[in-house]
């Protein structure tokens, strides 16, 4: 008689990493009806999480009807991934080196002609926009397409005044960077992420900033924003770096409320199921 | 036919409100269970509400740009009288599903 | 005809109807009403609102509001007034609105209901049918999904029983209400949308008449079949188990929502040679120990499936009944596959709780594989 | 009464279509109470005294295994039941209702089986006495009495009969009132305007808890407004006020003005049951500052005031009694246990096959009948 033991027919992936074990939390949704194309992998933004980014979003139901296998992650320190205490484990290339291991552990394969479901398509938002430019341009062999969301071709959190926030955190002292005070405030009210966590990310960003003309991708590229989006300075400057970018602007949204909007994900699913 | 107000939902963590962003569907139209009603943002998110039932759209509050409070009205349904007003879900009639099977030797029998 | 009956559809096969478990167990209370003068449904909501599973759906509107009344909101109560009602001549159908909300009513139930007949020496009978919303799988809020038929068939006094489907549903409740007796009257709410085939009893009534006249010019040709539910509708068709399919390997005993859920069971096992039989028990109470005997006489092995929890549930019951009765025969002892010793939980558990299509593969197999020792 | 916030009017409709009249605001009068009545009280309440102590003798005697005497009550229990027509009425007794049984007409042979332990309900025929059988649960029958009497609204199809409707009583005392089951029946009553008596004997005791450890607010008919029920309470002890009340009572219910409640502040004169020993909860001298004037002799010494009865009529109404308790304790001590057959036979009307077996194992294994 064959027996299976537990609930869950895939039994748990195991690795050895360097460093820190991340704990990173990741799920994946199979589509009803499977298209012949390559899973898209969700990276969101800072201080937000695969359930808000995504599931409340209506992304995630979107792409399965679409027929779209979703790989979807929290990064460290948010959602229900574990925050470790290295700021290590939060800095961009150490994030890119994890997307990469659990894109392959979902079943992405490299890109082979013939193959239409072969590669991986990648979604980021906001500071996930950054993570996918600069994972779409180290890993051209696996990645197919990008589409970035409420993107900037500087980073908001290397302007982040670290000292300021810790003060703040610490006994309330008002903090005077506009930019700063925002995500403070972003963050405390994001259900499920460790302040502390957020901290770390935010001083492994200001070590490695975004330099988007550093590496640029070569895959297509799809660039949607809200009209109202302050933090889509520079937006320009992406689309300079890859002229052949398709840009959407979505008319009376910001960067918080882009995320929801039917043209945003229209857009993109029309956009990732080209061939 | 029964009428059937849904209000805005309690969306946790202590808020109190949302904005209507987009209206998904329209009044008069047949909706299923899950399908997306509206994107509505509150001050930690955007989100889009699915539907707590299938029905037809009979009614629907709030344009874009308006705020509703928790607990008042978004929308209302008809349904059919065989589906409303219960406590608890419909549940799904799926095709059945195993991973045990059986093995015997019953020519002794 | 009732709101409800708007769901209904015309049937398959001649003279039968297409309805939910609701839609039956609405049309049934219908013709009890047109029926019999003194029937009386009572209840919360159950007037207006035509009850919150809207089994009761127009009845007030068609047969008076003096008949068909919403009461305030206590079980005991309703019980109460209901036994009253009995003394002063009727016939109350109460309900009670889930499960769970039986057992404010357990004093009335228990203590009353079920012993007024015995105290009053036969003089005060109980044709009470109290009618409960049961069991679970609808991932409702507490007390809204219990089994409670081990308790009240328990009591000296009560008869239970369950309907597995339409026909059962519309039938069973029509032998409850006529019955002189006090009946619980267990009715699966995860089986309430489920549609099927109904056969009504005018229907089988004409049904009958031409069979009879057809029978005197093809007696010689009568291939001893007969036709759907037609024999079910007789009263002696309704007081004991059903053989909801038959098989030759192992009987599964259920009642209730179980039975749908047995028969995929049983479709799945014969995908590995497993012939099972699936006896639906529909009355708890009395407990039709023939059809177990002479079922399980047959396939030599028995699972008995229920969702109550397993210590002193009723699946003891049956595994004794067949155990005095097929001992010599089993293969194999009595396998019981049940909910667990722990209060209802709550939807997200519901599937871990209610016996599920592996467990009781497993329950099967374990039966199959059995070697004495 | 302090009203906070806006009073609305409720949208909702009753269950019930071509609902009864309102309410009174006070119970109806009626007329006083006749001569030739406080003769008939004074015959059923001897009787009652004498078939009362003689049971409490018996018990001692060991011809019953126990008994709930009601010494004391006497007034409340036949004054109350006179108010009522056996032929179209109904009571709904507890376990102390020897006088209400004995005015009701049921034999008291039948009535004294319960005690005897021949059979739980007693061995009278309530469908045709129109007394339920005696049950131990405390307000467990109050319930049974607003269906009763709802059933009889629905009998009137929205017409008042001319005789008017045929009315519960039901009764109950200071220690049932507490159970949840008297709320749910005030409230279903009042919401269904029903025709039943609420008949409260509060006694004092309840085994050896007082009134005032027993009754928030000191009163059950105070209850009354909370349900708009109309209600009275009455000196229990005095048998024509008493009758007067219920008469009254029965008056509104029986008009189609829906429930009303009596409440008899009376004493328990005697022990809860024999075995209970009151001497731990209260003493002789509380008794008889407490248990104020005996309500038969306080009825001998009116009809005699009054007039209505010349001592020699009453002195035979005494030895009739006497008789009477003799008949009984003889028809008693001749009552034989009943069959066994009968545990099975009166479950149900149709008995299940599975009790028939029990039955047939039990006839063979115990040689009995």
């Amino acid at each position: 008689m064959e027996m299976t033991t537990g609930r869950h027919a895939g039994a748990a992936v195991h690795h050895t990493v360097e460093g820190t074990d991340p704990g990173l939390n990741v799920q994946t949704y199979e589509p009803e009806h499977p298209a012949a194309l390559p899973p898209v992998l969700l990276i969101h933004g800072f201080a937000s999480s695969i359930a808000l980014n995504w599931e409340q979003s209506g992304w995630i139901s979107a792409l399965r009807e679409a027929g779209r296998y979703v790989i979807a992650v929290d990064l460290p320190g948010h959602g229900l991934s574990s925050a470790p205490e290295d700021v290590d484990s939060y800095s961009p290339s150490r994030i890119r080196a994890d997307l990469l291991q659990i894109a392959s552990d979902a079943g992405a394969r490299p890109i082979e002609p013939g193959h239409p479901d072969s590669g991986l398509d990648v979604v980021g938002y906001s500071l996930g926009s950054r993570l996918a430019w600069e994972f779409g341009a180290t890993q051209p062999a696996i990645v197919r397409r990008l589409v970035l969301g409420g993107p900037s071709s500087r980073d908001p959190l290397a302007e982040f005044d670290l000292v300021a926030a810790q003060r703040f955190l610490a006994d309330g002292t008002p903090i005077e960077d506009a930019s700063t005070a925002g995500l403070v405030t972003m963050a405390q009210a994001s259900p499920g992420s460790d302040m502390y966590a957020l901290l770390s990310l935010v001083e492994a960003v200001k070590e490695e900033p975004f330099d988007a003309a550093e590496a640029v991708p070569k895959q297509p590229l799809l660039i949607v924003a809200g009209e109202k989006d302050e933090r889509v300075e520079g937006l320009e400057g992406l689309h300079g770096l890859v002229p052949s970018a398709k840009v959407v602007v979505i008319p009376g949204r910001n960067h918080v409320n882009a995320v929801t909007a039917r043209a945003f994900k229209q857009a993109a699913i029309e956009f990732l199921g080209e061939g | 036919m029964a009428e059937l107000p849904f209000p805005l939902p309690d969306l946790g963590e202590g808020l109190i409100e949302a904005t209507v962003l987009e209206w998904l569907v329209a009044e008069g139209d047949q909706v299923e269970r899950n399908q997306p009603l509206v994107e509505v943002e509150t001050t930690k998110s955007a989100l889009e509400l699915p539907s707590p039932q299938s029905g037809k759209v009979l009614k629907l509050y709030g344009a874009p740009g308006e705020v509703i409070k928790v607990g008042e009205p978004l929308i209302v349904f008809e349904v059919a009288d065989d589906t409303a007003g219960i406590v608890g879900t419909v549940p799904s009639e799926d095709a059945p599903k195993r991973r045990v099977r059986l093995n015997a030797n019953l020519d002794e029998d | 005809m009732s709101e409800t009956l708007t769901t209904s559809e015309a049937g398959a096969g001649a003279g039968t109807v297409t309805l939910s478990l609701q839609g039956a167990l609405n049309l049934a209370l219908d013709e009890l009403l047109a029926e019999d003068p003194k029937a009386l449904v009572l209840g919360e909501d159950v007037g207006t609102l035509g009850g919150v599973f809207r089994v009761t759906s127009g009845l007030a509107a068609k047969h008076g509001a003096e008949r068909v009344f919403d009461t305030p909101l206590a079980e005991s109560g309703i019980l109460g007034m209901s036994i009253g009602l009995a003394m002063a001549g009727f016939h109350p159908v109460p309900e009670v609105q889930f499960d769970g909300f039986a057992y404010p009513a357990i004093n009335q139930i228990v203590c009353q209901l079920a012993r007024m007949n015995y105290r009053s020496r036969g003089a005060v009978p109980m044709p009470v049918t109290l009618r409960v919303p049961s069991f679970g799988g609808i991932r409702a809020p507490e007390h809204h999904g219990e089994s409670l038929e081990a308790l009240f068939a328990h009591v000296p006094g009560l008869k239970v029983v369950s309907p597995a489907d339409p026909q059962q549903g519309y039938s069973l409740l029509k032998a409850a209400v006529r019955m002189p007796d006090p009946v619980i009257f267990m009715e699966p709410k995860s089986r309430y949308w489920q549609k099927g085939e109904v056969v009504t009893e005018a229907a089988a009534a004409a049904s009958a008449a031409a069979a009879a006249s057809a029978a005197a010019a093809a007696a010689a040709t009568n291939d001893g079949g007969r036709s759907l539910g037609a024999a079910d509708l007789t009263d002696a068709g309704l007081t004991g188990a059903r053989i909801a399919r038959p098989g030759r390997h192992l009987t599964l005993v259920a009642w209730g929502a179980m039975v749908a859920r047995c028969l995929q069971v049983a479709d799945l096992a014969a995908e590995d040679g497993i012939d099972v039989e699936v006896l639906d028990l529909r009355w708890l109470k009395p407990i039709d120990a023939e059809a177990l005997a002479s079922s399980v006489g047959k396939t030599r092995r028995a699972v008995v499936v229920h969702e109550g929890p397993r210590t002193s549930g009723l699946g003891a019951e049956v595994a004794q009944l067949v155990t005095e009765r097929c001992f010599g025969t089993l293969k194999a002892p009595v396998e019981r596959v049940t909910g667990f010793d722990v209060p209802y939980p709550s939807g997200d558990l519901e599937d871990e709780y209610i016996p599920n299509i592996d467990r009781i593969l497993f329950g099967i197999q374990r039966v199959l594989e059995y070697k004495r020792g | 009464m302090q009203t906070l916030g806006t009073r609305t009017t409720a949208a909702g409709r009753a269950g019930l279509a071509g609902a009864p009249r309102e309410p009174l605001a006070e119970l109806p009068a009626v007329a006083p109470v006749a001569p030739n009545e406080l003769v008939e009280l004074y015959r059923l309440m001897t009787s009652v005294r004498q078939l009362d102590v003689a049971a409490i003798s018996w018990q001692r005697q060991g011809i019953l295994p126990a008994y709930a005497p009601e010494l004391g009550q006497e007034a409340a229990q036949v004054g109350s039941a006179l108010a009522l027509d056996p032929s179209r009425d109904f009571a709904f007794p507890t376990y102390r209702e020897l006088g209400v049984a004995r005015a009701f007409g049921v034999d008291m042979v039948e009535y004294m089986s319960t005690h005897k332990a021949t059979w739980h309900g007693g061995l009278w025929d309530a469908a045709t006495t129109h007394v339920a059988p005696i049950q131990a649960v405390v307000a467990g029958s109050v319930l049974h009495a607003v269906g009763w009497a709802h059933g009889q609204t629905l009998e009137a199809h929205g017409e008042l009969p001319a005789q008017g409707l045929a009315v519960a009583i039901t009764y109950l005392g200071d220690g049932a009132s507490s159970q949840g089951d008297v709320h749910e029946a005030m409230n279903f009553a009042g919401v269904f305007k029903a025709p039943v008596v609420f008949f409260v004997q509060n006694n004092g005791w309840a085994i050896s808890v007082p009134t005032e450890k027993q009754v928030a607010g000191g009163s059950v008919a105070a209850r009354g407004a909370g349900y708009g029920i109309p209600a009275v309470q009455v000196d229990g002890n005095d048998a024509a006020a008493v009758l007067e009340a219920t008469r009254r009572a029965v008056a509104h219910a029986r008009s189609g003005h829906g429930p009303a409640i009596v409440e008899a502040m009376t004493y328990r004169r005697g022990p809860h049951a024999t075995s209970d020993d009151p001497g731990r909860y209260r003493t002789l001298d509380e008794e008889r500052e407490d248990a104020g004037q005996d309500p038969l002799a306080r009825l001998r010494e009116l009809i005699l005031a009054e007039g209505a009865a010349t001592e020699e009529i009453l002195a035979e109404a005494d030895a009739a009694g006497a008789a009477e308790a003799e008949r009984v304790r003889l028809g008693v001590i001749a009552l034989g246990p009943r069959r066994g057959a009968e545990m099975f036979d009166l479950v149900f009307q149709e008995p299940t096959d599975e009790l028939l077996r029990q039955k047939a194992n039990w006839r063979e294994e115990s040689e009995h009948e």
